[in-house]
């Protein structure tokens, strides 16, 4: 098979280089990955483990465990302020951290990096800090295929401001349609929301056209990265984002951080979202005054340990290389797809032309629990449900998925325990 | 299978538990036991469609189940749905069990045997399925008869 | 030296039960407690660490550092609505140390206990979730001795309603001033905030009779636990507090995790503060509904692996016993007062009846940065600084000062190598 | 000391800070050198009180620093103060390097030389007492006179 033979049943991986699988999977040394990652090597129900719910959260590397582990034996300390070695060093490996972030996206100032405890957090911090910017005539366009935590903010932040929600429609396929998104484009669109990866659907959303478009009426952009910065390396300079935002738990890194990237002329528009120590200049209880950036988003005590081991989890996949990580899960989705599609009755949602790392599908007459019960006797890890995204279910009028998701460390062999799984639990279930 | 939802109004819960726990102990594997339980789940009194509705969902299911009771003499029994057919073969478990006695027995069941049968690791409040719902619920309507007989 | 005849110099420990001092420690078992410790073992500048910055941050023991490792090696997956193995037994673990978290505080119902990101976290939680029930008219009082943390929410909230900030005075003893607290309480207080013990002057408060008087004109306490929890073990109930705070970072957990206790119908009444997944039951771009609790005020992937450490972090420290722990700090607090104090111009802010675990001090006619300096080269580490209290310093008129905080791992000879420091550096700047 | 203070009208930058560094060679122990630091402190030239004021003070540090510059002839003139004797220290060797210099001398001078004293732990832009931020606020001084210069 060559790169231009690419079948119709494929074509939504247009973009994709092909090579020979061994090729890449050697390439990758995906054994030697796997054995960084000790939780692979675990059993379920007798079974040795297959994790395929990397959407939902990634497995952590040694080096990142042994980054953690460091912290609490060598380092531990609060930060900023302190004078003594240990709080400066702490101090120094958690801005290290702020600035392996900034390098990796591309972010123009370090203290464009605010750290959160996750995308989430980020998302509410922004979608807060606008109520002050929205009258009831403004109007915040939101894609059909966002996940909840960058929908309920915004719905909070209408209701607070009165402010329309508009949604941005998709086909079946799963892609964004363009056309009716610049037609809800106007001078009253203030806001504009959208996920650079679908967490449901694995879609890769043409962002650079959204944000460009968007600006082009003078809207804002914040675009949700928790998806896709597993498996996609953002430059933010040139996409020109307004806001971005990444979760350390789904690309290697610990539970508990994640990150806002803001330009700064808006983190200096916004309000503070938190009050506490670290945030503030002066206070009195007359008055207080905020601290710089990034401080004045950065309230209380920080997860430094989870900010480090953030760092160090970058550090480990860019030792890999995005390039090649990129490739290879292209691999293992095309080649996921492929076999999965082999069975009757089953069937893709999310086949658009761009996608990434997830598989969401259903077995007719199945419901998706069910299925996901099944698996995990065999020790297969999927997720099964409306993965936060019930307007994607609603959409497909189904009352969830079977979801497998892709990361760098699955192997061909593991798609091909999937794939047997599905057919007994298909063989049980029917 | 049917047999065992008529049989049970002579048995106690316990003793129903005990045949269940029995049936299910010759089975070698979690396969069979589970291929088993979706058999039960066929066989399960069905709930009259117009109590599919909100008010009859057992909430902590990631699939729909439905449970309606209503009291027949001094007895409670339950009907039930769901749209996973594994949920329904557990329901069934649970509704053969209970259905067709008196409010307080059902108050009073243990339900150790679930981890007997093997379903132990559905038997955790925290789990998707709402086993642990389900019961509560079951267990809340008794009580709700109970109280209207005192 | 014997219980009865504590000199007047002491007179702040009434409640101190007199033991002997080896007796104590080896009843304890100092050293073996210590080896729990890896970082105690760490050298700066040469020197063997003495880490008396425990009021910053406490040192994490090994029970825990293996908790988290064991979490990333065998259990790492997101939690909730996972049908695999892997998330069931870490929402098993995770809501286990819910449980743990609500014994621990005799708490009366698990969903009582919101996870945070930290104290700072969990009072903006609350102080967000007032807006709507304040108006311009009513009043709230806050301590004189609070931490930023637990002010400037407050001040934020009284910017956005309208209410009124008083601030109950303090003695120069560090003394809440009680008859001008229930002069100060009103119909119009709604409510009162204040810290369980001071960060920056160690006074234990006295919240039973803050918190009954409050809910005699019918207002709602919220107490900052934040620097109480390591050394003393507090009955919420007993207490009958609407709202508690507690950072795990302070008591032998990790970074990033926290806790908010809150009584359920407070709980209830309170909207949701970040919107997202987890925390709502229906999602559709018309309308989203809300989460149970504890799941409302947890939008968001938590700090899972955190959360499941800080429950290690209670089991270890009550497998000592807070008896135990607060019998041997103070014991310690004594003797480091006793001792410093025989060092001429060493004034020591912070002498209440009621105190524990921290010393905050300063010599006189040398700056508290230049002393932390000397002391840091001399590997102990305190903090230097307002400590994140300037109303507190502003009220002695003072820069900031040195403060000394202790654990229970600290020792007698760590007390001597302190004194010994200070008396350098005070050779050196003077 | 004061000597030092006068005699580099007619040194560069690069010989004070020789100089500086032999002076702090001779000590063998961090403890005379910081004893050595706190003596220069007392030598600096002090800031009129006049400019002790929010205007002049350099942020980023725990104690208060001010510093004020101005033009004598073509050379820029420091002045400064602190309420920590350390501080003072850390700010007087600066100002002993770059006082009567140049603008585009002061501007392009290296600093490296305070690694070479031993103050290497002060040089992380996170530190506490700020001496980057005073590196950076005397080098702004003299951007903003050879602006006018120029
Ligand atoms: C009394 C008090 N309140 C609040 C805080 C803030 O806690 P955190 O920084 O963990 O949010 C602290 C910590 O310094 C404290 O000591
Ligand atoms: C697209 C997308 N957005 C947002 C989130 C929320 O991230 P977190 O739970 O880490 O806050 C997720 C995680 O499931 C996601 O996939």
């Amino acid at each position: 098979m060559d790169g231009r033979e690419i079948s119709l049943q494929f074509r939504f991986f247009t973009s994709f280089k092909m090579t020979n699988k061994d090729t890449i999977q050697s390439k990758l040394n995906i054994d030697t990955i796997r054995k960084d990652f000790p939780i692979l090597f675990r059993e379920v129900n007798g079974r040795p483990l297959v994790y395929l719910d990397n959407a939902a959260t990634s497995q952590t590397p040694r080096q990142v465990i042994n980054t953690i582990v460091d912290y609490y034996q060598n380092l531990n300390a609060n930060i900023h302020r302190g004078v003594h070695t240990l709080s400066q060093e702490a101090t120094d490996a958690y801005e290290e951290a702020r600035r392996k972030i900034q390098e990796h996206f591309n972010i123009a100032k370090p203290h464009e990096v605010i750290f959160t405890s996750g995308t989430t957090h980020s998302i509410n911090l922004v979608a807060t800090g606008f109520t002050s910017f929205l009258d009831k005539d403004d109007e915040v366009l939101v894609s059909a295929m966002e996940h909840h935590s960058n929908i309920v903010p915004w719905q909070m932040l209408c209701e607070r401001t009165g402010a329309k929600l508009k949604v941005i429609p998709m086909t079946v396929d799963g892609e964004l349609k363009m056309e009716e998104y610049n037609k809800l484009l106007s001078q009253k669109t203030k806001l504009v929301f959208c996920n650079h990866v679908s967490n449901a659907l694995g879609t890769i959303n043409p962002i650079k056209g959204i944000i460009d478009a968007a600006h082009g009426v003078g809207a804002t952009v914040l675009i949700d990265g928790a998806q896709a910065a597993a498996h996609i390396k953002a430059d933010l300079q040139a996409l020109d984002v307004d806001f971005y935002t990444v979760s350390a738990h789904k690309m290697c890194g610990p539970t508990g951080v994640g990150i806002l990237y803001g330009k700064e002329e808006w983190l200096n528009k916004l309000p503070p979202y938190q009050g506490g120590g670290e945030m503030i200049a002066e206070v009195t209880f007359e008055k207080t005054t905020y601290a710089d950036l990034p401080h004045k988003f950065e309230a209380g005590t920080p997860n430094i340990c989870g900010g480090i081991a953030f760092g160090a989890a970058l550090d480990y996949m860019n030792a890999i290389g995005f390039d090649m990580i990129t490739e290879y899960e292209d691999e293992l989705v095309r080649y996921a797809t492929e076999q999965l599609l082999t069975i009757e009755g089953l069937k893709i949602y999310g086949t658009a032309k761009h996608k990434t790392s997830v598989i969401s599908f259903n077995i007719k007459g199945i419901h998706p629990y069910d299925i996901g019960t099944i698996l995990d006797k065999l020790g297969i890890a999927v997720r099964t449900g409306h993965h936060c995204a019930q307007p994607i279910m609603d959409f497909y009028q189904i009352p969830g998925t079977v979801r497998a998701s892709f990361s760098f460390y699955n192997t061909k062999e593991e798609v091909d325990v999937l794939v047997e799984g599905v057919k007994k639990a298909k063989s049980m279930l029917l | 299978m049917n047999r065992n939802f008529e049989q049970n109004e002579q048995m106690t819960i316990q003793e129903i538990q005990e045949e269940i726990v029995d049936e299910f102990s010759m089975f070698d594997d979690w396969m069979q036991r589970y291929e088993y339980m979706i058999e039960l789940g066929k066989s399960l009194p069905l709930i009259d469609d117009q109590y599919k509705t909100e008010d009859y969902i057992i909430k902590g299911c990631q699939s729909k189940v439905w449970v309606h009771a209503q009291m027949k003499d001094d007895k409670v029994v339950f009907t039930a749905d769901s749209d996973a057919i594994i949920t329904k073969g557990i329901i069934a478990i649970l509704i053969r069990a209970f259905s067709n006695q008196k409010p307080q027995d059902i108050i009073d069941a243990d339900t150790s045997f679930i981890d007997e049968i093997g379903l132990k690791e559905h038997l955790s409040p925290t789990r998707a399925n709402g086993l642990v719902s389900m019961i509560k619920q079951l267990k809340l309507y008794a009580v709700a008869y109970q109280t209207q007989l005192n």
